[in-house]
């Protein structure tokens, strides 16, 4: 039995030795813009498209999203680095406390960052604390047949593992967990660990230039703790003290 | 990394396969199906909460990418990529992710149709043996020199069948055509390559094993060729050395994509991209001693920095950098190559690498194996082979058109005339899965069913090893859809004689089998002692390649002697600003009723669900146009409005505009969406006969009309609007 | 001050300028206030109707739409997620903090001034919160489980997350409309009473009165009783004032956002409440003042001018808290908060930022300094209203348009209302509506407490001059 | 209890009430058996008459004390029911409780003061009472409930210090 370090009001030393904790590392240097990633997340997830005038205004529900900045002046001109930006899957989440209804929670078993549908009653708050901004809410009943009538044949593609929307909801980036825990109960009912790239998120799988990649953080010789140790690696708004468990290797 | 569920998944392949096996020995075509039942009552082989995976070869272009599908309950539900697979190593790109909502899409053509050429899909229904009537007595009635068959870039299997029955019957070879293959200039490099190495084929880049990369024009990240393959490539190029980050520079005017993702990214004048290549060598050879070679003889680096735009040390810079490489690469593509001196460009390029030496070393340029149980490497056709074709049916040398797999009305640009082309064939059928253009002005709508529904093989493009990808289906089909494969075979015994001579085949998948015979007992990937084992196990690991890699290495000798006469290239058009058409990196060709696809960013605008127009915002300032604005884009072919992006970073003497958008049919997605910039181009080829897309000028107009964009990103925090600083 | 040109006695002009030296015996009194309730005119109707129907469609029709469509029918996006809605709901609690400021600290510190308008002011307490309630609602994706959000056994067995400043508010605003509710309904029963005893028989009124004055006669254990719990009420609910304020700006001041994240959030948010509420107060005044009838005798230019005068001190104290938060945000040099403040004056919505000080500073020092502008009803009603617009444009700066600024560039986006401005009129119409409800039900006028005033004041001559004095009753 | 005969004599000013109670008490009215009732609030002080025991300030305390309890419960006991871990946050942080704890406190204080005049005053009470309507009106009234043998000894006395009315009280429907 472990010492639960929530007990001792050890806030820090939670995240940083907590076991059990996932984490990705995203390459800058080779992440091409391409979107594959956000198609493939938007088809594990059930996540839905909110269609042309919420797009632009701001209403995508993208889980996973491509940041680009320009740099420099013409001819000069360049995009400074395709930034993948997802839930970091906070150590010390912003959002989590200010859930008045525990909507957003950590989770003990996997050390990430819970969003439980049902118990969230859209308060948004989450939203607004989050200093990466990569939570989405579900303005509308996107999913809804009777909102839209097309949903009744596109949903044959939904993934049953990964529940659906509604109205009111906010949602993010979950790792993946369904198929966390996939890869958790194959390994258990096998009566073994699970091992390191035995599978992985739905982006980081379909990523062509393998820019991403998932696996135990608190496992230092595991691929991902291998990549996160090298000399470009960097946490996104690192300053804030939230902990992320996703690391972004620079360019150059 | 994703190599242990791989080898899980196949042991669930291996149950399909196997089965499959049983399935296709015993029974007919129908129960080669896994059900879409309820779920009370089970399909086989699958068990209630369990994914059933299914490899197969994504449709959404040529380029033969494996896929593994996961399936539900007979529900396709996710798309991976195939780990095994030699082209794609088990990645997808956004289209591939999204072929499934192709699959489930809500406008599919349901039934075969009546079509009779209205505005709308019809609904007038035919069942499909009177649709395998209608085909019959259409190949029966006519005399087979006025049949012809417009083909697809994808599926190969089908190419074949109807190549061979074109071949039985005495019509005329099927045409074979692709927007993506339009935008590539395909046939100027395999041009350039026949000119340069003597033979038919298709150059291959080592892009992987470089060290240092130039590109003029190629977007090979966003849909050149085979553009996983190529990132996949890029990545190894960038990140695959420990000791040496790949260094990658890009001649375009305007910044894709892929030239985003450059350490240099140098904008050049559209038009001197063969130029520079030369001057380039030259620069080369002089900086490494000793004699010029013919080839880059002629060229005076300086009148070319100034034709370019360039300033002179950035070529000499670049020279030095390319010298001083281990595995230099140079490729060519894209833009570079559809100008009215494409094939020149291809060539000089071709040149230059063969100066920097590295024709068969790692990372520089081969020559692409051909597929297993390939005879000869069959371009698409060019836009003046298409041209004539045109020409043929308006003269009326056309009786009855077959299409399939492709939407030339919307495709080709409008001044081929192809849809009035269309008018004067007296029969079209088409075999649409979606109610596309094309399709709304044929006779009969046919529809095959959609990739993930279907067998059938494809050729990888891009891949040191032959691979031949199979596909097979991965769900019952949704709809009253027929195999285009089972219905001309259909038809072809209904009609008996010479054609159920040259279709001498049960089934489509009988008819794959015999292509595949040839392959039985080769050591590949895997083998197989007879042709049913053989073909379980196509389907289970989602097709056959080679262990180890067959590229064949061109000789440098003649590419470095041949002299050009270094000319930039001609414009056509009256208009001030060169237009740059391209593929939207997101939608494809045939992205647009893909609501996922539409609400993808596009990577360097993101910009979502419309068309734009990218300006330099120098020259938009000059003109006195802003972001938003609508502006008429004016050729001598016609003119087309969207609002302008002001682009950072394009050439302020360029506009560029994606191609994608801009349907009239296809769906509810596509429709009314955008506009389509190959209205604009005019009927102009370079020497290979490939379109010069981007040989024109245009003229902009503003309308006084605005149409915000949906982007993505932030004006405020990307651009600083509203945050001007005194 | 005094105009004693004509020769009018001074003792002559205090009595006619202070209501408490001016007595009207009780029953006269008694009789101009249910007079006041119940001359109705056919303008109170056409705006009572009008009121009604904005009501039903912007309030309950337009929420109704917005809770089976969700919430995509307002403005709120990504990052302004909050939008008009938190506006609102703190433009209403701020609302409310004026009728305890005025009839508990006033109370408290025995301002006599206050004894007309104590229960004007505290029905804009009880209504304002209804309204922030309303807003806060409206606010949540989820409205139709909002109970999940109260500390009660449920069968879910989940409690409330009191790490969430949202919990806090949960407690604090339920603490504060109940008190305040109270507040306002125990100094109300003697009056009701009165109305009890002078509405006929058989009639819904009677039955009305009769069962909320709850058999009050006005036993001397029965007024001790009230006296005493009055006390404790005016001592206790004034750190409930606070506390309420204080922590709706932390709502904003918990967060790990460039521009809230500060410490004087709490003070600045309960003095802005203050200043909108006072606004809020004289605006009902003179409204009041203006339509009901006999309320020219209780309502006097004496009540304006002492209220301006408290204005004015808010206001200045508005403008040091302003400053104090501007000033520490501004030196700190932080990059995302640099790019808010610069926003805040120079983005599309500057205008609002430079109209928010013109009307909460500006405009209430350049008016309100001077006794005869102040006492001046149309006036300090234009004043109160700027207020109140500059104090609605200071809650829409710290809400929508700074949440526009975040940590993430590629975010930030403008907010465009939508449907929430319905929302927001139709709270405004319901908060009038109750108000003028209200008005017609229970007496406006707190006669007990002016008759006690009245008993206490009286004039005294110390050598030639004749001064006011007020005897201590308690 | 039977109903005791009850006098009811109204005033319209403090200082005549506050003589006749003295005055009454003189002739042996006890004062437990006098009830002043008042338009406006008259202090004992006023009436000479002896402090009234009021129990709202101890029922206040009371109600603060218990509101501080259910504040504890909620900020101590209820995150350890269901343990969830937010933010890096121990599950029951002193400092969320102080509001908690502060609020529910003032709660509970407010509500039973609330509670407590009703209590004390025994509200809400619809019973027939002895009372005229113009005490509302501002009159100062005094109930005599225990009457001495010499009843109108007392009227008269009541009369001559100036009560508008004296009356046979009669409890009536309010």
């Amino acid at each position: 039995m472990t010492v639960d370090l929530n007990k001792l009001h050890a806030v820090g030393a939670i995240a940083e030795a907590a076991e059990g904790k996932w984490g990705m590392v995203i390459d800058m240097d080779l992440c091409t813009g391409c979107q594959a990633c956000v198609a493939a997340c938007a088809m594990e997830n059930n996540i839905p498209y909110v269609e042309e005038e919420d797009a632009g205004y701001g209403r995508s529900m993208h889980w996973i999203r491509t940041e680009r900045f320009w740099e420099g002046e013409y001819p000069e001109v360049k995009i400074s680095g395709y930034q993948p930006m997802l839930c970091q899957q906070c150590g010390k989440a912003p959002c989590e406390p200010v859930c008045p209804a525990f909507a957003t929670v950590h989770s003990q078993a996997e050390q990430l960052n819970l969003q439980v549908y049902n118990r969230c009653v859209g308060t948004r708050y989450c939203a607004n604390n989050c200093p990466y901004q990569v939570r989405s809410f579900n303005w509308r009943d996107y999913q809804d047949s009777r909102v839209r009538p097309e949903i009744t044949i596109l949903a044959n593609q939904f993934n049953p593992d990964v529940t659906v929307r509604r109205r009111g909801v906010m949602e993010k980036c979950t790792f993946c967990i369904q198929r966390i825990h996939k890869a958790q109960d194959k390994a258990k009912s096998e009566g073994r660990e699970v091992e390191d790239g035995e599978f992985t998120t739905a982006c980081a799988q379909a990523c062509p230039a393998n820019a991403i990649t998932f696996g135990r953080i608190d496992h230092p010789e595991s691929l991902v703790s291998q990549l996160a140790r090298s000399p470009r690696a960097e946490h996104h708004l690192e300053e804030l003290g939230t902990l992320p468990r996703v690391t972004y290797l620079k360019e150059g | 990394m994703s190599k242990q569920i791989s080898r899980r998944d196949f042991l669930k392949l291996a149950t399909a396969g196997a089965a499959t096996t049983a399935v296709l020995t015993g029974c007919g075509p129908t129960s080669r199906f896994v059900d879409r039942e309820p779920y009370l009552k089970m399909p086989e082989y699958t068990y209630n909460g369990m994914s059933t995976y299914y490899a197969t070869t994504c449709r959404e272009c040529a380029a033969a990418c494996g896929l593994v599908v996961r399936t539900m309950q007979g529900r396709a539900i996710k798309v991976e990529g195939n780990a095994n697979h030699p082209v794609n190593l088990g990645k997808t790109c956004a289209r591939g992710q999204a072929t499934l909502q192709g699959l489930y899409n809500p406008d599919r053509v349901e039934n075969p149709v009546k079509q009779a050429r209205g505005a709308q899909l019809s609904q007038e229904t035919l069942d499909w043996n009177a649709a395998i009537q209608i085909v019959s007595d259409a190949l029966q009635n006519t005399d087979p020199s006025e049949i012809a068959f417009l083909m697809g870039m994808a599926p190969d299997h089908l190419f074949d069948l109807v190549s061979d029955l074109a071949n039985a019957i005495g019509a005329p070879a099927p045409v074979r055509f692709g927007a993506l293959g339009m935008f590539e200039a395909r046939a100027t490099l395999s041009k350039a390559a026949e000119n340069l190495f003597g033979k038919v084929s298709m150059p291959f880049f080592d892009l992987e094993n470089a060290d240092v990369v130039v590109s003029f024009g190629a977007n090979f990240l966003e849909t050149w060729l085979s553009p996983v393959a190529f990132t996949r490539g890029f990545a190894k190029m960038r990140r695959g050395n420990p000791e040496r980050r790949g260094y990658f520079v890009q001649f375009e005017p305007r910044m894709s994509q892929t030239a985003s993702k450059a350490d240099e990214w140098i904008p050049l004048r559209p038009g001197t991209e063969s130029l520079v290549a030369l001057a380039l060598g030259r620069l080369i050879a002089e900086a490494r001693g000793g004699a010029v070679p013919a080839a880059f003889a002629s060229i005076d680096p300086l009148t070319v920095a100034s034709d370019a735009g360039l300033k002179l040390e950035t070529l000499e810079r670049l020279a030095q950098t390319l010298v001083n490489a281990h595995h230099p690469l140079v490729i060519p593509g894209g833009a570079a190559l559809g100008q009215g001196n494409g094939l020149a460009a291809a060539e000089s390029v071709l040149a230059l690498n063969a100066l920097l030496g590295n024709f068969g070393l790692p990372g520089g340029v081969f020559v692409s194996p051909l597929a297993p149980a390939q005879d000869a490497y069959h371009r698409p056709a060019s836009a003046k082979e298409m041209a004539d074709f045109i020409a043929k049916m308006k003269s009326g040398g056309v009786k009855v058109l077959f299409i399939h797999g492709v939407n030339p009305v919307f495709e080709m640009p409008k001044q081929f005339g192809f849809a009035e082309a269309l008018a004067s064939v007296p029969q079209v059928i088409s075999f649409a899965t979606f109610p596309d253009e094309t399709a709304l002005a044929a006779d009969y709508i046919l529809p095959d069913h959609h990739g993930l529904e279907s067998w059938g093989y494809q050729r990888a493009v891009v891949s040191a090893k032959p691979v031949l990808s199979g596909a097979q289906p991965v769900v019952t089909p949704y709809f009253n859809t027929r195999a285009t494969a089972d219905v001309f075979l259909a038809a072809a015994a209904l009609a008996g004689g010479k054609f159920a001579a040259a279709l001498p085949f049960a089934d489509e998948v009988a008819f794959i089998q015999s292509k595949l015979a040839g392959l039985v007992g080769e050591e590949g990937f895997f083998a197989a002692p007879e042709i049913n084992s053989f073909t379980a196990y196509f389907q289970q690991y989602g097709g056959w390649w080679t262990n180890d890699p067959s590229l064949a290495t061109p000789s440098a000798a003649s590419a470095i002697a041949k002299r050009f006469t270094p000319a930039a290239a001609e414009f056509t058009g009256e208009g001030e600003f060169f237009f740059l058409p391209f593929v939207s990196p997101t939608l494809g060709e045939a992205g647009a009723n893909k609501p996922w696809l539409q609400e993808l960013a596009d990577p360097t605008t993101t910009v979502m669900w419309n068309t734009w127009v990218e300006m330099n915002p120098e020259t938009a300032h000059e003109l006195g146009i802003e972001n938003d604005d609508v502006v008429q884009i004016v050729s001598e072919a016609g003119g087309v409005e969207a609002p302008v992006y002001l682009y950072p970073a394009i050439r302020p003497d360029v506009i560029a505009m994606p191609f994608g958008q801009g349907h009239t049919a296809y769906g509810r997605f596509a429709a009314g969406r955008g506009v389509n910039p190959a209205d604009v181009l005019g009927v102009h080829f370079n020497e290979a006969g490939d379109l010069a897309f981007a040989g024109m000028k245009v003229e902009v107009k503003k309308t006084g009309k605005k149409k915000i964009l949906s982007r993505l990103e932030s004006r405020i925090g990307v651009y600083g609007e509203g945050l001007e600083k005194e | 001050m005094a105009d004693r040109k004509h020769h009018t006695s001074h003792e002559e002009h205090l009595r006619e300028q202070r209501l408490m030296l001016d007595p009207m015996p009780r029953g006269k009194m008694n009789e101009m206030v249910m007079e006041a309730m119940h001359t109705t005119s056919w303008k109170f109707w056409l705006v009572f109707g009008l009121l009604a129907a904005i009501v039903a469609y912007a309030l309950f029709y337009k929420w109704g739409v917005m809770i089976l469509e969700g919430l995509g029918v307002a403005g709120v996006n990504r990052p302004s997620y909050w939008g008009i809605f938190l506006v609102n709901t703190v433009f209403w609690i701020g609302i409310s903090h004026a009728g305890t400021f005025i009839s508990a600290i006033l109370r408290v510190f025995k301002a006599e001034f206050r004894r007309p308008f104590t229960r004007a002011a505290e029905l804009m307490t009880t209504f304002g919160l209804v309204q922030a309630g309303f807003s806060i609602f409206m606010h949540m994706g989820r409205v139709w489980l909002s109970y999940w959000l109260m500390p009660i056994p449920n069968q879910r067995q989940l409690w409330p997350n009191f790490h969430s400043p949202l919990s806090w508010d949960l407690l604090a605003i339920t603490t504060y409309l109940l008190s305040s509710t109270m507040y306002l309904f125990l100094p109300l029963i003697p009056d009701l009473a009165m109305a009890r005893d002078r509405t006929p028989d058989g009639t819904w009124q009677k039955v009305f009165y009769r069962t909320l004055a709850l058999g009050f006669r006005g036993t001397e254990g029965e007024w001790t009783h009230l006296r005493n719990a009055l006390n404790i009420f005016a001592f206790a609910i004034i750190p409930v004032m606070f506390s309420v304020h204080t922590i709706v700006s932390w709502d904003f001041a918990m967060a790990t956002r460039p521009g809230w994240s500060s410490t004087i959030f709490g003070p600045y948010f309960v003095i802005g409440a203050l200043h909108s509420g006072m606004g809020a107060v004289v605006m009902v005044l003179a409204v009041v003042r203006g339509t009901m009838k006999n309320m020219k005798y209780f309502i006097r230019p004496e009540h304006f001018e002492a209220i301006g005068k408290l204005m004015l001190i808010i206001s200045m104290a508005w403008a040091y808290f302003f400053f104090n938060d501007y000033i520490v945000q501004w030196y700190g040099g932080d990059k995302w908060t640099k790019e808010l403040l610069h926003w805040h004056e120079a983005g599309p919505m500057g205008w609002m930022w430079f109209a928010m000080l013109i009307f909460n500073v500006a405009i209430p020092w350049a008016t309100l300094w001077n006794k005869k502008w102040r006492s001046t009803p149309w006036l300090i009603f234009i004043v109160g209203m700027l207020i109140n617009v500059g104090m609605w444009f200071e809650r829409y700066i710290i809400v929508p348009i700074s949440l526009t600024i975040n940590r993430m560039p590629f975010t930030w986006r403008l907010y465009q209302p939508g449907i929430e401005v319905w929302l927001g009129i139709g709270t405004l119409a319901f908060f009038i509506l109750l108000y003028m409800t209200a008005s017609k039900l229970i007496p406006l006028i707190p006669v007990w407490e002016v008759q006690e005033g009245q008993m206490a004041h009286s004039l005294k001559k110390y050598g030639r001059e004749t001064v006011v004095t007020v005897s201590e009753l308690e | 209890m039977a109903e005791e005969k009850s006098i009811l004599a109204v005033f319209s000013d403090i200082d005549p009430a506050a003589d006749a109670i003295e005055q009454l008490r003189l002739l042996g009215v006890h004062d437990d058996c006098m009830n002043v009732i008042s338009g406006i609030p008259v202090t004992e002080a006023m009436l000479g008459r002896p402090s009234q025991w009021t129990n709202v300030p101890r029922l206040a305390l009371g109600g603060a004390a218990a509101g501080f309890l259910v504040g504890l419960f909620l900020a101590f006991i209820t995150p350890n029911m269901y343990t969830i871990s937010v933010g890096g946050q121990p599950f029951t942080p002193v400092p969320p409780a102080v509001i908690v704890l502060f609020e529910m406190t003032m709660l509970g204080m407010l509500i039973s003061t609330f509670v407590g005049v009703f209590f004390d005053s025994l509200f809400p009470n619809y019973r027939p009472m002895h009372y005229v309507p113009e005490i509302s009106d501002g009159k100062i009234a005094i109930l005599i409930e225990c009457l001495p043998p010499d009843e109108q000894k007392v009227r008269d006395v009541l009369k001559q210090l100036g009560a508008e009315s004296v009356e046979e009280a009669e409890a009536q429907h309010l």
